[in-house]
């Protein structure tokens, strides 16, 4: 068959996200060559391991059309707990990411009871959230930053099969998140609450158990997150997490994540994640002015919404139903 | 009904108006805002002013404004409007100081600026600063010293601080400054900003090191970042104490507990110390001595010096991370 | 006067916030009876005017189902580029002049701005979440960038926007109330008004009804940047300062809480002018109390939070009396 | 006589004091096809929520297969055997057709602790479901590419999932074209041959006729009627429903339409939607359109409302040529449209009855500078037209349009436009979801408009009304325009042949 224009156009649309991803990697691959070494690539997941899984969480959120601000607060309140378990209580490193966990299902929990159960605003709770896991995170450590031991450290530079843990972790995360997503019951269910919660009610879906669970899980992969990030820099500082729940959002939204509920997956989140990774990566690797970072990562979001937005217009119309065929 | 509906204001207005008037006010107040608690530098500083209030009986009111500088100025005319005796204030930058300098002086309120100097302005103030640019060239000039004797090439690198932070800028003009007589020695290949940021501290470097591999000689603005410092330095094989194969040249800024252990086990050639010690005592001084309406000069400098491998046993009792890692015992970390 | 307390009571239950803030006052007058001084009255009322324009702004896009996270970003460039017209060699330095063209400057950088956000979202179909989070790392980029992160002081002229007084009333005070009055007028009493009201309910029934969607949308984020611009005067004018960082991402959270305590839906449609500026006063009252009680920094914050969720709790139970009757 | 399924005995149910049900009892025998008609507010609502369990019976039984049955919650009814196929669509656009089946209860693998789907049965148990309404798809396909009639027969096959003994349909054909309709009624027959008792609940009194058994006629909340349907004629049904005698139900023209041209249409084509269309709508003229949904007639008013574009031909309106047609500039040139989807596209669901009056005509009374509002003229007009359309409200601002009944809805929608003045009216679908005398009354106002000089055009799917309404018809399939027929040529055997067109042939 013979390759039409509409047919490049077209193709080129559906692929759009890759070209730009293509684009990015092309373009730093030849300002400099150790851009592209694996090595660099793997740091680049490394990197942006954290947001990806904190992201995943935040997918799931989205979904049922609710938003979760507090995940940035609920890393550090986890790690302030980890640390001082460790530091002052003489916890074992294992016992201290158990209650990083435990601590980061409650926080889920609350914002979920209220959610769920008092039907509130999510973006009210968990602001309020946002503010209650900081104030407590600083209240434990009393605003002191806490060196960790060794251990916490080699969490984050082992590697197993020559893949680095937290990249592994990141992986489990992303296939379990998307077993369930698209596997179980409870993950379809999701998607009938994020599109229509009445219509799911009265289908007989348990909504606010739903909910419940969706911040529940965000709350997890917050305390997840925040061990990677602990691990990673082997101290708790008292701005840790802070803003980040900007950078988990917009990674979640890159990767085809709806704010009005109902769109998403476990893998778009990773690839929007790992996309503002690789051009904060690729900008330091090139050794561009300090200055220019947030300009340049800015005006890459804004070209990836663009096309992106370009991309659904222009399918849409494409796809448009087609009444009669022309005989011309 | 409308007033039954008011009663329980008025009661309640009454009665605060009462107990406000029927405070003592033999003990002097003073306000201490902070811009952060970000770093232990900050932490320490607010409980040694905090300490040294105490110890003169002197009630201390603290306000944390949290990187923002207009709550920061809400917080001074809240400070005025409760009617603090004097007010200590470390704010976020040299300029927007100077509206809570008026601020005071319009209150007739005592105030000293802890550790960033106001810009010039008509205003009536005490500054109590650490000379940033002249730690930090010295610290690195220390560093070069060391460079040279060893006779070798060098790559350098410095983790900048929030480029809006004039203390930054003067650590990283002090890093320039030192190392320019000696740029055929030392190369700088790569300035990491960090925006005072653990996280982004961890990425920059680790980049940095991916592409410059033979990078041995880093200056950290903060002992803050060297957590995220020795992470990535671990991660690339590179963090060995001083005498060993492959060492890497370090440096830092501020003297915080941790910098005192790396100091002691070898690992970190120099740090930049401010004196906290020297800094709150002063300033509370100050404050103390202008409420009584004493002539105080308008800027008291800390000196500060540098402490390295050569007068760590001399020095470490000025400071103050060393006191700190002592009474904690901190330095079992191992870090 | 029946009448009358009909009509308050109507009030407090429509905006809970109200009974909220009055009880927070009640609670911290006798500990702290200071909070009722002038000197503090003044500082609360001039935190509410600064947190008002930022949440008129805000609520403007918030009613076409909209958000604006670039405030930050905006209110920065707008300042550290009004400093520089004042800094600038014209010739007109320290003349009124030029504390005018350094407002204008400000001001057409906040519309020109939004401009773009509604260009973005209304014609090019773009999630507007997304398209003013870019712009609040690309804005604050350029910000960081054209001054390297150097402060720039302002003159003692541009200084009275902020500190002048009228009639014994600060100007900004004066400022914010026409603004509130303006924005009111605007959005209950015009055509525009209703148009921003149709949009945030339904775009496509809307655009069905002749309604020009793009110019209305457009309108808002105008609006939206504009009140940045303005905010980013006051700003300036008050810390003596053009800077990069003039104000942390947390004053977004703020804006925007206070919008959706006082009533504005974040689904677009809803939201009026006096349940804001209800919203706003809660807000500020919150921070002013909690600096006044001298709490440790940590409890400062954690109060916050749980005040945000009470005055959100009593919202709901609102909601149920009203579904009830 | 067969067996009783399902009884009402003597039910009784008030809110707030208001008498909503009066004493109901009739029985659905198996295997027939009860049919439930009565105008909105006439009890029949609130008589299935009590038979689905959502709603508790103040007093009075049912029995269902001679077991007195009391629901609680709509679980227990639908596990009793009570299925409900509503009028809105409970389905999920973002969801496959075998997902939408099973959203409640999915097959499950073992262990079935992990909830983890069994995609195995949830495909063959779904291919087999859809197989029984002649629902030709694949399983996997996201509802959102199905069409309206294929959503409907996507309900009934859930509706069919638990083996029930009573389905109630609510409103089933709102949104479907006639062969569809038809399509639904095939099955509704074999749900009936299968021994199921089917209530049937419509305003489509044709259909109504056409498809039960039996009947059952409700009025403020009391049995009016009940019988065989053979005893019953519609004008007697509509007698009973509404209490009153309407003669007809399609009032009589008293103009006869201008010669002067409104809108005329030449040889207007856009690749894949419509081809060659050349038509002429004059002053006072009321001009229908027929076709099957799909047949473009619907395309063909977007296109005239500039919400879609065209690549070939000429509109002119008034005798002016107009390009870059715009829904704006569409209301400017004093068209309006009645859009066949009106919670998306007609109406501001949450907003009050005032502020969807206003959309179109707000500019009429906003001064010209700034566009203050007149708010008092505003207000009066907005009653004015409410209540010459006898829209039913209780609070004109505060009242969301989405609470008011289906009838009252599109009368706001009609009022919306009448308040913006158009003169051109393109009305799709217009009497979607409205009951019979809310029904008569637009019919009764759109008449007076055409005798006024107002033109329209209406598309609708249900022939009857075309014929009863319509001065003119013209019949679409497959883009094109087949016919044209004139009131005094109306054969509607002529136009439904016309409008299957070439899919008769083959």
């Amino acid at each position: 068959m013979r390759l039409s224009g509409w047919n490049v156009s077209n193709l080129g649309l559906t692929y759009a996200p890759v070209l730009l991803y293509a684009g990015v990697i092309g373009t730093f691959g030849i300002l400099s060559p150790s851009f592209l070494s694996t090595e660099n690539f793997l740091n680049i997941f490394v990197q942006c391991s954290a947001v990806a899984i904190v992201a995943i969480g935040m997918t799931f959120v989205l979904l049922t059309a609710g938003i979760d601000l507090s995940v940035g607060s609920i890393m550090f309140l986890c790690s302030a707990i980890a640390g001082t378990s460790v530091l002052h209580g003489e916890f074992p490193v294992a016992l201290a990411l158990l209650f990083m966990v435990i601590g980061g299902l409650f926080c889920g929990a609350v914002n979920g009871y209220f959610v769920a159960r008092k039907g509130m605003a999510p973006f009210i709770v968990t602001l309020s959230m946002l503010f209650v896991a900081r104030g407590s995170g600083l209240w434990i450590t009393q605003t002191r930053s806490m060196n960790l031991p060794d251990t916490f450290r080699q969490l984050a530079t082992t590697r197993l099969l020559g893949i680095p843990v937290p990249v592994l972790v990141l992986a489990v995360v992303v296939i379990t998140a998307h077993l369930i997503l698209t596997r179980t019951v409870f993950g379809r269910q999701l998607y009938a609450v994020g599109n229509n919660p009445h219509a799911a009610e009265r289908a007989g879906i348990d909504v606010p158990n739903t909910l419940m669970a969706v911040y529940i899980i965000s709350g997890a992969c917050a305390s997840i997150g925040g061990m990677i990030t602990l691990a990673q820099l082997a101290a708790v500082s008292p701005n840790l997490g802070q803003g980040r729940e900007l950078d988990v959002i917009a990674a979640a939204v890159l990767g085809g994540a709806s704010l009005f509920g109902g769109r998403g997956t476990a893998f778009g989140a990773v690839l929007g994640a790992v996309l503002v990774e690789t051009v904060r990566n690729g900008m330091n690797v090139i050794d561009a002015d300090p200055y220019v970072y947030p300009v340049i990562i800015g005006l890459i979001i804004f070209a990836a919404v663009l096309l992106d937005s370009t991309r659904h217009r222009q399918l849409a119309k494409l796809r448009r139903r087609k009444i009669r065929t022309e005989t011309s | 009904m409308l007033r039954n509906w008011h009663l329980p204001f008025v009661v309640v207005l009454g009665f605060g108006l009462l107990s406000g008037c029927s405070e003592p006010s033999e003990q002097l107040r003073v306000g201490v805002a902070f811009e952060t608690l970000q770093t232990e530098y900050w932490v320490a500083s607010i409980e040694a002013i905090e300490a040294e209030l105490r110890r003169r009986n002197i009630e201390m009111i603290e306000a944390v404004a949290d990187n923002d500088a207009n709550r920061q100025l809400d917080q001074i005319h809240i400070l005025i409007a409760r009617g603090v005796d004097g007010i200590i204030v470390s704010p976020k930058d040299s300029m927007t100081v100077i509206p809570m300098i008026k601020a005071a002086n319009r209150a007739d309120i005592p105030i000293v600026i802890y550790n960033r100097p106001p810009a010039d302005n008509d205003g009536k103030s005490v500054t109590v600063v650490a000379d940033n640019y002249k730690i930090a060239r010295a610290t690195v000039e220390y560093m070069a010293e060391c460079a040279v004797k060893t006779g070798r090439k060098y790559k350098a690198m410095i983790l900048i601080g929030d480029l809006g932070d004039i203390n930054a800028i003067g650590r990283r003009d002090g890093f320039d400054d030192a190392l320019r007589p000696y740029s055929d020695t030392i190369e700088v290949v790569a300035r990491v900003p960090t925006e005072w940021s653990q996280d982004k501290a961890l990425s920059g470097v680790t980049n940095a090191l991916q592409v410059n591999p033979d990078i041995n000689f880093i200056f950290a603005s903060t002992d803050f970042l060297f957590p995220p410092l020795i992470s990535a330095l671990r991660t690339a094989g590179k963090y060995k104490k001083i005498g060993e194969e492959g060492h890497v040249l370090l440096g830092g800024f501020d003297g915080d507990p941790l910098a005192y252990s790396m100091l002691v086990e070898g690992y970190l050639d120099a740090d930049g110390v401010q004196d906290v010690y020297f800094d709150s005592a002063a300033s509370v001084d100050a404050v103390v001595r202008m409420h009584q309406n004493q002539i105080v000069e308008s800027i008291i400098r800390d000196p500060g010096f540098v402490i390295h491998q050569d007068n760590l046993e001399e020095k470490a009792g000025q400071m103050w991370g060393a006191q700190i890692a002592r009474s904690k015992d901190l330095t079992r970390l191992q870090l | 006067m029946r009448g009358n307390i009909g009509h308050i009571q109507l009030f407090l239950r429509d905006y809970p916030v109200l009974w909220l803030s009055l009880g927070l006052v009640l609670l911290v007058v006798p500990i702290r009876p200071e909070i009722l001084s002038p000197l503090n009255l003044e500082t609360l009322v001039l935190a509410v005017a600064l947190l008002l324009v930022l949440s008129l702004g805000q609520s403007f896009v918030l009613i076409t189902a909209g958000i604006d996270l670039s405030l930050p970003a905006v209110m920065s460039l707008a300042s550290v580029v009004g400093a520089s017209c004042l800094a600038g060699d014209s010739g007109l330095t320290g003349t009124p002049v030029s504390v005018f063209t350094a407002i204008l400057a400000m001001l057409l950088i906040g519309l020109a701005i939004g401009f773009l956000h509604g260009f973005s979202v209304a014609y090019l179909r773009m999630p507007a979440f997304l398209v003013t989070l870019a712009s609040l790392l690309w804005v604050g980029g350029v910000a960081v960038w054209y001054t390297e992160s150097k402060r720039i002081p302002v003159t003692e002229e541009f200084i009275q926007v902020w500190y002048g007084r009228l009639l014994g009333i600060p100007l900004p005070v004066w400022t914010v109330a026409i603004l509130a009055v303006l924005a009111h007028l605007l959005l209950s009493n015009t055509v525009m008004g209703k148009r921003l009201y149709a949009v945030g309910h339904g775009l496509q029934t809307s655009l069905v009804s002749g309604v020009p969607i793009g110019r209305t949308i457009v309108f808002a984020y105008m609006a939206s940047g504009l009140c940045a611009s303005i905010a980013a005067v006051f700003y300036t004018a008050r810390l003596h300062t053009g800077s990069p960082e003039l104000v942390e991402n947390e004053v977004l959270l703020d804006c925007i809480g206070a919008a959706v305590i006082g009533g504005t839906s974040l689904f677009g449609g809803k939201g009026k002018v006096i349940g804001i500026v209800m919203g706003v006063v809660f807000i500020a009252l919150v921070g002013n109390c909690l600096n006044m009680l001298g709490l440790r920094y940590w409890h400062v914050i954690m109060v916050k939070g749980g005040v945000i969720l009470l005055a959100a709790v009593l919202d709901t139970f609102q909601t149920r009396w009203s579904g009830a009757e | 006589m067969t067996q009783p399924v399902l009884e009402f005995g003597h039910i009784d149910k008030s809110f707030f004091g208001a008498k909503v049900l009066k004493n109901i009892s009739f029985v659905v025998p198996s295997g027939t096809i009860v049919g439930l008609v009565g105008e909105n507010g006439a009890g029949k609502s609130t008589l299935m929520n009590i038979l689905s369990g959502i709603l508790p019976a103040d007093a009075g039984w049912m029995k269902l297969n001679g077991i007195s049955f009391a629901p609680h919650r709509p679980s227990e009814s639908a596990l009793a055997g009570i299925a409900h196929v509503h009028q809105e669509l409970n389905l999920f656009p973002n969801l496959s057709a075998a997902e939408n089946l099973f959203i409640a209860d999915f097959p499950k693998q073992r262990p079935e602790s992990l909830s983890l789907i069994d995609r195995g049965s949830l495909q063959s148990r779904a291919t087999e479901l859809l197989k029984q309404v002649n629902l030709d798809v694949d399983p996997g396909t996201l509802v959102e590419k199905l069409s309206p009639g294929q959503k409907q027969l996507l309900e009934i096959a859930k509706a069919l999932k638990g083996d029930p003994l009573v389905v109630a349909f609510d409103e089933p054909t709102t949104s479907l074209t006639q062969p569809e309709a038809d399509q639904l009624f095939i099955i509704i027959r074999q749900l009936k041959e299968q021994g199921i008792g089917v209530i049937y609940i419509s305003h489509n009194l044709g259909d109504v006729m056409r498809l039960c058994d039996q009947v059952v006629v409700l009025r403020d909340g009391e049995i009016q009627g009940a019988g065989d349907s053979e005893n019953f004629t519609i004008p007697d049904l509509i007698q009973l429903m509404v209490g009153r005698e309407l003669e007809t139900l399609f009032p009589e023209r008293r103009n006869a339409p201008q010669d002067e041209a409104v809108i005329q249409m030449h040889s207007l084509s856009q690749p894949g939607v419509v081809h060659d269309v050349t038509f002429t709508l004059r002053r006072g003229e009321i001009l229908g359109i027929s076709g099957l949904m799909g047949s473009g007639r619907t395309e063909l008013a977007r296109i005239l409302f500039g919400l879609d574009s065209y690549n070939q031909g000429q509109i002119l309106v008034e005798g002016e040529v107009v390009s870059a047609l715009a829904p704006r500039k569409c209301v400017d040139l004093g068209m309006a449209f009645l859009t066949e989807d009106r919670k998306l596209e007609g109406l501001l669901p949450s907003a009050g009855i005032v502020e969807n009056m206003t959309l179109v005509g707000l500019e009429r009374f906003g001064s010209r500078f700034l566009g203050v509002l007149k708010r008092a003229t505003l207000k009066d007009k907005v009653e004015e037209v409410v209540r010459e359309l006898s829209v039913d409200y209780r609070n004109i601002e505060l009242q969301s349009v989405q609470t008011l009944s289906g009838g009252n809805q599109q009368k706001v929608v009609l009022g919306k436009w009448l308040l913006g003045g158009s003169r051109i009216l393109l009305l799709d679908e217009p009497t979607r979801g409205v009951d019979v005398g809310a029904r008569y009354e637009i019919y009764e106002k759109l008449v007076e408009l055409a005798d006024e000089g107002v033109s329209m055009i209406v598309i609708s799917s249900d022939l009857e009304e075309l014929v009863g309404l319509c001065d003119r018809i013209l019949v679409m399939s497959r883009g094109e325009i087949r016919a044209s027929v004139d009131r005094q040529d109306f054969d509607r055997k002529e136009m439904l042949q016309a409008a299957f067109g070439e899919e008769r042939l083959t």
